[in-house]
């Protein structure tokens, strides 16, 4: 066992999708039992994380701002992310009257939905992750777009101009930055030659694609950030919800529940973001490896890819919340300029300095 | 469209508004004309100042040392006021609880939104108009201190009970004096001439305070260390016959 | 009672001044008055400042203003409003180039409104008032909005509060009270039942 | 109450040990509720700036409390603080926000203005003498304006209130301690007496009204 | 002579816009009195074209408390603490006009002393204020951090006029004849402390906010207004300083200790708002420099000429008083009939209701974003528009 972990053949996929399929063929109460075992997991999961983000991002901040932040619910106002789900359990109902009500229902379901469907094609570990899906890629981008016909719907429905402002802007900044992300995806694709996630982890053994593919893996890797930040509608690009212009934006209309649906999206879409940047650029579960130290690498190898998956999803949660706590929001127009006069050229152009690469095998250990 | 250094282009000279020479500096613009800037050179600029202002909120991050938040409840045995905090009003009071007011009005006259009313009541034994009732209306209360300016007879003084939270707004009207009767200044005077000393002193009737510095002093609340300072002790029912 | 009182001349620290007091600003100040009536300083009529003259003397339809004033004032009446702004915004020597101020007083005694025009000049660096008198029960005055654009909203806020009414105005309503509130506040016979008054002035005897 | 809490108690009751658990309930969700106030983004005018100080300002910093999440819309506002001068024109749009906010929801009057009206009791003719005449006030915090400390004991006052207050098994009734206030020789009505001399001339605020509940000023 | 009286109701009543399909219909859009943008309780009636912005209609008097009418009820004494409460956030300078304006009708003489304490607390108070509203600007724009560092350093200063005056934002300090108090004896070190400290911090706040290249795109050519344009709207102080115009009365008409000291008055060559901006950054700068010439000279000397029992009766006539506050001219009218104590009218020339109305001017076609923007360069306060 040991000296398997030890070399590279450890990191075989095992999704539980796998498992349960495999466990259906040997004893169907134990597929059964993966199946519960993913869907409470990813439920669990899911709102424990949101919880944790939140608690994190209110902690930061306060770091960021020379204060303290939460302190009176558990030690250090650990519990406080609880109370606040708790509290938004009880908090009563509200409908508008003139409000689509089958629309203004689904909508923050919607969104819960897409996200929950992101979260399960995540490598977390070589063991866990639910289904692998042999175009990861595009499925991410897809369900991206699935979330944001919730904040669309949610907009719409509440019969409210300014959430249909911000629901319209939301549209807008979604499917503009849509376009840089996937030309940033690509790239990877390109480089990895598949668009597996598993197996776009697995083609960085040698060394991380942000530095295996040096300028072109760094320049996406910024694009990729930037515009996932857009699509997030966190600050500096949070003008859906901007609190200064449009109160509430599509959201405010919701209240309880449904609006705690939404927060924890964002916070779960914030994680998925930040995953999906590690798996990508940053080798996802794989340990720092560099390319013919067969040593090092096997040093690095004896932290558990869990852990590496978590620390670099965590160095880009940070990113995130340090750029949100330093900067001003971009205004509507210059939001649409950054994205289709400098980051769509920018991207392409990586996009087909990415393939020329590719074709020259000009980026570090190629053969291997 | 050029990137503004705002360190660098701040330009002093002297304009006249009217015929008055008036220093001036001039706000800083982007560079234009000659000195304006190569696109790439303003990508530069602009892209390192995002990086300066990241630098300065990961410095305050990474030094808990700047944090400078005071923990309220939980600071409450360590938190002083300053001396001047007009936090409430109340009666100066000597070593033996008589009060030196004597309901002469100049508060109430220079409140400016009616926030003391005093009514008084002539004293049977001397025969001289004392305080029957002070009552201030924390409700309303500006903090303008007119009344204090106000007093002759330095009656008057601030206290810093901050915390005067209540349920119910008919908590918030004061009385202030502790007993119906003759001010400092008449007993003092009395005594001198020893005349009438104890039917003076018995004329005093008390008055129950619903208010207070604290109006839950003493009690416990969650979280809230139990407070006992001078100023609960002060605010028990007074000693008086 | 005044301030400018004998007892406050006894304190040492009362000094010999520096120039450059507020008052340097203001109009010469005339001999401190004596301190007992306040009626005395009234039967001195004061000599009208400088501007005043000057003003009088290039545009006709103006002349000093009557009562006490502490400021360069001119009087016109209602009907040469307009004629008089526009000569002082736009002759070079005054450029009242900004309408600093414009209000009314409610002037009950005599049955009219007093408007109070106050003009500030960029280029002279010089106040200057006008005022105008309209009766109570009539109270049109034409506007001038066309000629400062501060104008209009001043005019609306003394229409809301005084409910004097501008003829020519572009959008004349309330500024600070609904569009249904009856009455005027600011005049001096409003009466409201929501309104309390403090009698004060019961325990000042 | 929520989504969940509305058929909830009747079911937990009929179970073996179930007031118990009822009770641990009532504990857990209202200590969620205390220590979880998101409050509405309001403030008219001077006290706005100090509950800025509090809520803002590092030094004090109501995110100790959980409560920095300010809410620009009031459907996701738990607090309404009520900071600041309520005159006729806003009464209106201060009930609207308050009908807005879902259920539970508390309000703390801050500074003078607001309890009863201020420096503006006298020959005002707008101003409303008391948001409690618009909307029901939980906690009073006089001061013009209070020190952020003093507002942050306003929010404990109301914490404690919450933490004494709602049951599953009543939703909607909250126990209010107004008594428990009072020094213990000195009796409700004694005080009731006392006020009605003082407030006589203040027409607007009638004891005997105040207590029936919410009234509306004459003339919105 | 039949003038027209119109409503709210009639002016936000558009016209349904031509027969042309292609047309898009303009809408208004109510933003405020409870907005996050609009200070307080500004209503602004926006008609919008998609996220353009046509025309802004300020809607007031969600906060007016009839401030003149009680000033006629009020002694002089009286009213100074009723200013407070009109710009709170420069509390100091409203109590100074009042003072000034009685004191110029009294003709009073004040010692140096008085002068001196007065220039440093209105030089406080306006370092204060600016601080909150660099704050408050980056909030507006997105930024939550200045403000939180904003409110931070503007703490500093609070301590200090709670030391001195005993109370945090509305004083009613400066009194006619005079002060209320004297200073505390802590009080230059305080302020010396104060500015040792601070000093450092707007050139943190260069590096956060104002170097920031986003900060400098959304206020760059936003809202501006030129010279012409801003004396017509009658626009003063920083607002007007940023068209170009250098009106500043601390220069221009010297009061207080203003004529003893040496500073620079920050003006901006275009009449936007990063014009605007800056030049409120950079009267901090000059505040630091006019309170560091004062503090270490301060004369000894009374501090209240005049017993508070005696009654203020002005003489005959109108008075008036202006001086610089933090956003512009404020004056005070007053009209008295030299019998009673209380004024006939009382009148004050507010800064915010006169700055507030070029936001029309200043957002005419451009976004929402822009007139966020805008409302926050302009520094309004919302209770002193209404009075």
């Amino acid at each position: 066992m040991l000296e398997n972990l030890l070399t590279h053949s450890a990191f075989e996929i095992l999704t539980l999708s796998d498992r349960a399929a495999q466990a259906l063929a040997e004893n169907p109460w134990e597929a059964a039992g993966y199946t519960l075992l993913a869907l409470g997991g990813t439920g669990a999961f899911l709102s424990l994380l949101g919880m944790a983000l939140i608690y994190v991002e209110r902690k930061v901040a306060a770091h960021f701002q020379c204060r303290l932040g939460p302190m009176r619910v558990g030690w250090h106002g650990m519990l406080q992310s609880i109370a606040d789900a708790l509290k938004l359990l009880q908090k009563e109902d509200i409908i508008p009257e003139k409000a689509d009500k089958l629309l203004f229902f689904l909508a923050p379901v919607f969104s819960i939905i897409a996200t929950v469907l992101a979260l399960i094609i995540i490598p977390m570990s070589p063991s866990l992750q639910v289904v692998d899906l042999n175009i990861g890629v595009i499925f991410i981008s897809a369900v991206g777009g699935f979330g944001v016909l919730g904040i669309l719907l949610a907009g719409w429905s509440s019969n409210n101009k300014w959430s249909l402002l911000g629901a319209m802007r939301a549209g807008a900044q979604f499917i503009s930055y849509e376009i840089s992300v996937t030309l940033s995806l690509l790239v990877i694709t390109l480089l990895a030659g598949s668009l597996q996630l598993s197996e776009i982890v697995q083609s960085q053994q040698d060394g991380w694609w942000i530095w295996r593919g040096h300028i072109v893996g760094v320049v996406a890797f910024f694009v990729f950030i930037i515009s996932s930040t857009a699509e997030l509608n966190r600050p500096p690009f949070d003008l859906p919800e901007a609190e200064s212009e449009l109160t509430g934006g599509f959201h405010t209309e919701y209240s309880g529940l449904r609006f705690s649906f939404f927060f924890l999206a964002e916070f779960i879409n914030m994680f998925i973001a930040s995953a999906l940047g590690a798996t990508l650029f940053f080798g996802g579960w794989m340990p720092f490896h560099i390319g013919g130290f067969e040593t090092f690498n096997s040093i690095m190898d004896l932290i558990p890819p869990g852990l590496w998956f978590a620390g670099k999803t965590a160095f880009i949660v940070f990113l995130m919340m340090w750029v949100r706590w330093t900067f001003p929001r971009l205004r509507v127009d210059q939001l649409m300029r950054l994205e289709w006069k400098f980051l769509l050229p920018v991207g392409f152009i990586n996009l087909f300095a990415a393939a020329t690469i590719v074709l020259t095998k000009l980026y570090f250990f190629p053969g291997q | 469209m050029g990137y503004i250094d705002t360190k660098k282009s701040t330009k002093a000279k002297v304009t006249t508004v009217g015929n008055t020479p008036i220093n001036v500096v001039i706000a800083p613009r982007s560079p234009s004309g000659a000195d304006s800037e190569s696109l790439l050179t303003t990508i530069f600029k602009s892209v390192k100042s995002l990086f300066v202002g990241m630098k300065v909120t990961i410095g305050y991050l990474v030094r808990p040392s700047t944090v400078v938040t005071q923990q309220y409840p939980e600071n409450r045995e360590t938190l002083k006021m300053f001396d001047r905090f007009r936090g409430q009003l109340r009666l100066i009071k000597d070593e033996n609880n008589y009060m030196n007011c004597n309901g002469c009005n100049f508060c109430e006259i220079a409140c400016p939104n009616g926030s003391i009313v005093i009514t008084d009541q002539r004293n049977p034994v001397n025969e001289k108009l004392e305080l029957e009732r002070f009552l201030w209306r924390l409700d309303s209360c500006t903090f303008c201190n007119a009344c204090l300016q106000a007093c002759p007879h330095d009656a008057l003084e601030w206290s810093d009970g901050f915390e005067a939270a209540v349920y119910d707004r008919r908590l918030l009207v004061y009385t202030l004096n502790d007993y119906a009767g003759p001010p400092v200044k008449a007993i003092n005077r009395a005594k001198k001439k020893e005349d009438r000393v104890e039917e003076l002193l018995a004329t005093m009737e008390p008055r129950k305070q619903y208010g207070g510095p604290v109006p839950l002093a003493g009690r416990k609340m969650p979280g809230v260390p139990a407070l006992e300072t001078e100023n609960t002790k002060d605010n028990a029912s007074p000693k008086h016959k | 009672m005044t301030e400018k009182s004998p007892q406050d001349n006894k304190h040492p620290e009362k000094p010999a001044q520096q120039p450059s007091t507020p008052e340097s600003s203001a109009p010469k100040p005339t001999p401190p008055p004596a301190p007992a009536k306040p009626e005395e300083q009234v039967e001195k009529p004061p000599q009208p400042p400088e501007l005043t003259l000057k003003v009088c003397a290039a545009i006709s339809e103006c002349k000093p203003y009557s009562a006490a004033s502490d400021c360069p004032t001119v009087e016109v009446i209602p009907e040469n409003l307009v004629k008089v702004l526009t000569a002082l915004r736009d002759n070079q020597d005054f450029a009242f180039s900004m309408l600093m101020d414009h209000t009314a007083v409610d002037r009950i005694e005599d049955g009219k409104f007093e408007l109070v025009y106050r003009l500030y000049s960029l280029t002279t660096l010089s106040m200057l008032l006008v005022s105008t008198k309209i009766p109570r029960d009539k109270p049109i005055i034409p506007t001038v909005s066309h000629l400062w654009d501060i104008a209009e909203w001043q005019e609306r806020e003394v229409y809301d509060l005084f409910g004097v009414l501008y003829d020519n105005h572009p959008d004349l309503r309330r500024v600070f009270l609904e569009d249904d509130w009856v009455g005027f506040p600011l005049r001096k016979d409003y009466k409201d039942d929501f309104m309390l008054t403090l009698d004060i002035d019961s325990l000042r005897e | 109450m929520g989504l969940i809490t509305e058929k909830f108690p009747e079911h937990i009751e009929k179970m073996p040990g179930g007031s118990f658990m009822l009770t641990r309930m009532d504990q857990v969700m209202n200590l969620a509720r205390s220590n979880s106030l998101w409050p509405l983004t309001f403030g008219t005018s001077c006290c706005a700036i100090e509950m800025m100080m509090a809520t803002g300002a590092s030094r004090h910093d109501i995110a100790r409390f959980g409560a920095e999440v300010a809410r620009p819309s009031p459907r996701q506002a738990d607090l309404i603080i009520i900071a600041g001068t309520i005159v006729k024109r806003m009464a209106p749009r201060l009930r609207t926000l308050y009908e807005q906010m879902a259920e539970p929801r508390y309000v703390i009057a801050t500074g003078a203005c607001t309890i009863s009206g201020g420096p503006f009791i006298y020959n005002s003719y707008t101003t409303i003498r008391g948001a409690d005449e618009i909307i029901p006030v939980d906690v009073y915090v006089p001061g013009c304006p209070p020190r952020p400390e003093g507002l942050f004991y306003g929010l404990l006052t109301l914490q404690r209130m919450i933490k004494e207050g709602e049951t599953v098994r009543k939703p909607g009734i909250r126990k209010k301690p107004v008594f428990s206030a009072l020094p213990p020789d000195i009796s409700m009505k004694e005080i009731e007496e006392q006020m009605k001399a003082v407030l006589e001339k203040d027409s607007e605020v009638d004891v005997e009204k105040t207590r029936k509940g919410l009234t509306w000023p004459t003339g919105i | 002579m039949a003038v027209k009286i119109s409503t709210l109701e009639e002016r936000i009543s558009v016209p349904a816009e031509g027969d042309n399909p292609l047309n898009t219909q303009e809408y208004f859009i109510n933003m405020g009195p409870q907005h996050p943008a609009t200070h307080g309780v500004l209503r602004l009636m926006l008609k919008l074209d998609g996220e353009t912005v046509r025309e802004v209609i300020p809607v007031l008097g969600y906060i007016h408390r009839g401030i003149e009418k009680i000033g006629e009820h009020q002694t002089y004494r009286q009213f100074v603490h009723l200013t407070d409460r009109c710009d709170y956030l420069s509390a100091m300078m409203n109590n100074w006009a009042v003072s000034l304006m009685v004191e110029k009708a009294m003709q009073t003489q004040l010692n140096d002393r008085i002068e001196y304490i007065r220039t440093i607390m209105a030089e406080l108070e306006r370092i204060q204020s600016h601080m909150l509203w660099w704050g408050v600007l980056g909030m507006d724009l997105g930024a939550f951090t200045p403000f939180l560092y904003g409110f931070r350093d503007r703490e500093m200063i609070t301590d200090i006029f709670e030391e001195t005056i005993g109370c945090r934002l509305t004083m009613n300090y400066i009194q006619p004849g005079g002060l209320m108090d004297d200073i505390h004896p802590n009080f230059v070190k305080r302020v010396k402390d104060v500015i040792a400290y601070a000093k450092p911090k707007i050139d943190e706040y260069e590096e956060l906010l104002s170097g920031n290249v986003i900060i400098q795109e959304r206020l760059r050519n936003v809202g501006t207004i030129t010279a012409e344009q801003a004396t017509s709207l009658g626009v003063t102080g920083p607002v007007l300083r940023a068209s170009g115009v250098a009106l500043d009365l601390r220069r221009v008409a010297p009061y207080g200790a203003y004529g003893q000291v040496d500073f620079e008055v920050a003006v901006g060559s275009v009449g936007d708002c990063w014009d605007r901006y800056w030049v409120r950054v950079e009267e901090i700068r000059q505040s630091f420099r006019i309170i560091e010439q004062l503090i270490d000279n301060i004369p000894a000397g009374k501090t209240m000429l005049s017993k508070p029992a005696k009654k203020i009766i002005l003489p005959e006539g109108s008075h008036y008083a202006q001086l610089e506050t933090a956003r512009g001219i404020l004056g005070i009218y007053a009209v008295s009939d030299g019998k009673s104590e209380n004024p006939v009218r009382i009148h004050m020339r507010s800064p915010n209701y006169h700055n507030v109305w070029s936001v029309d001017a200043m957002t005419r076609n451009a976004r929402i974003g822009d007139l966020v923007a805008n409302i926050s360069s302009l520094d309004i306060v919302v209770p002193d528009i209404d009075r």
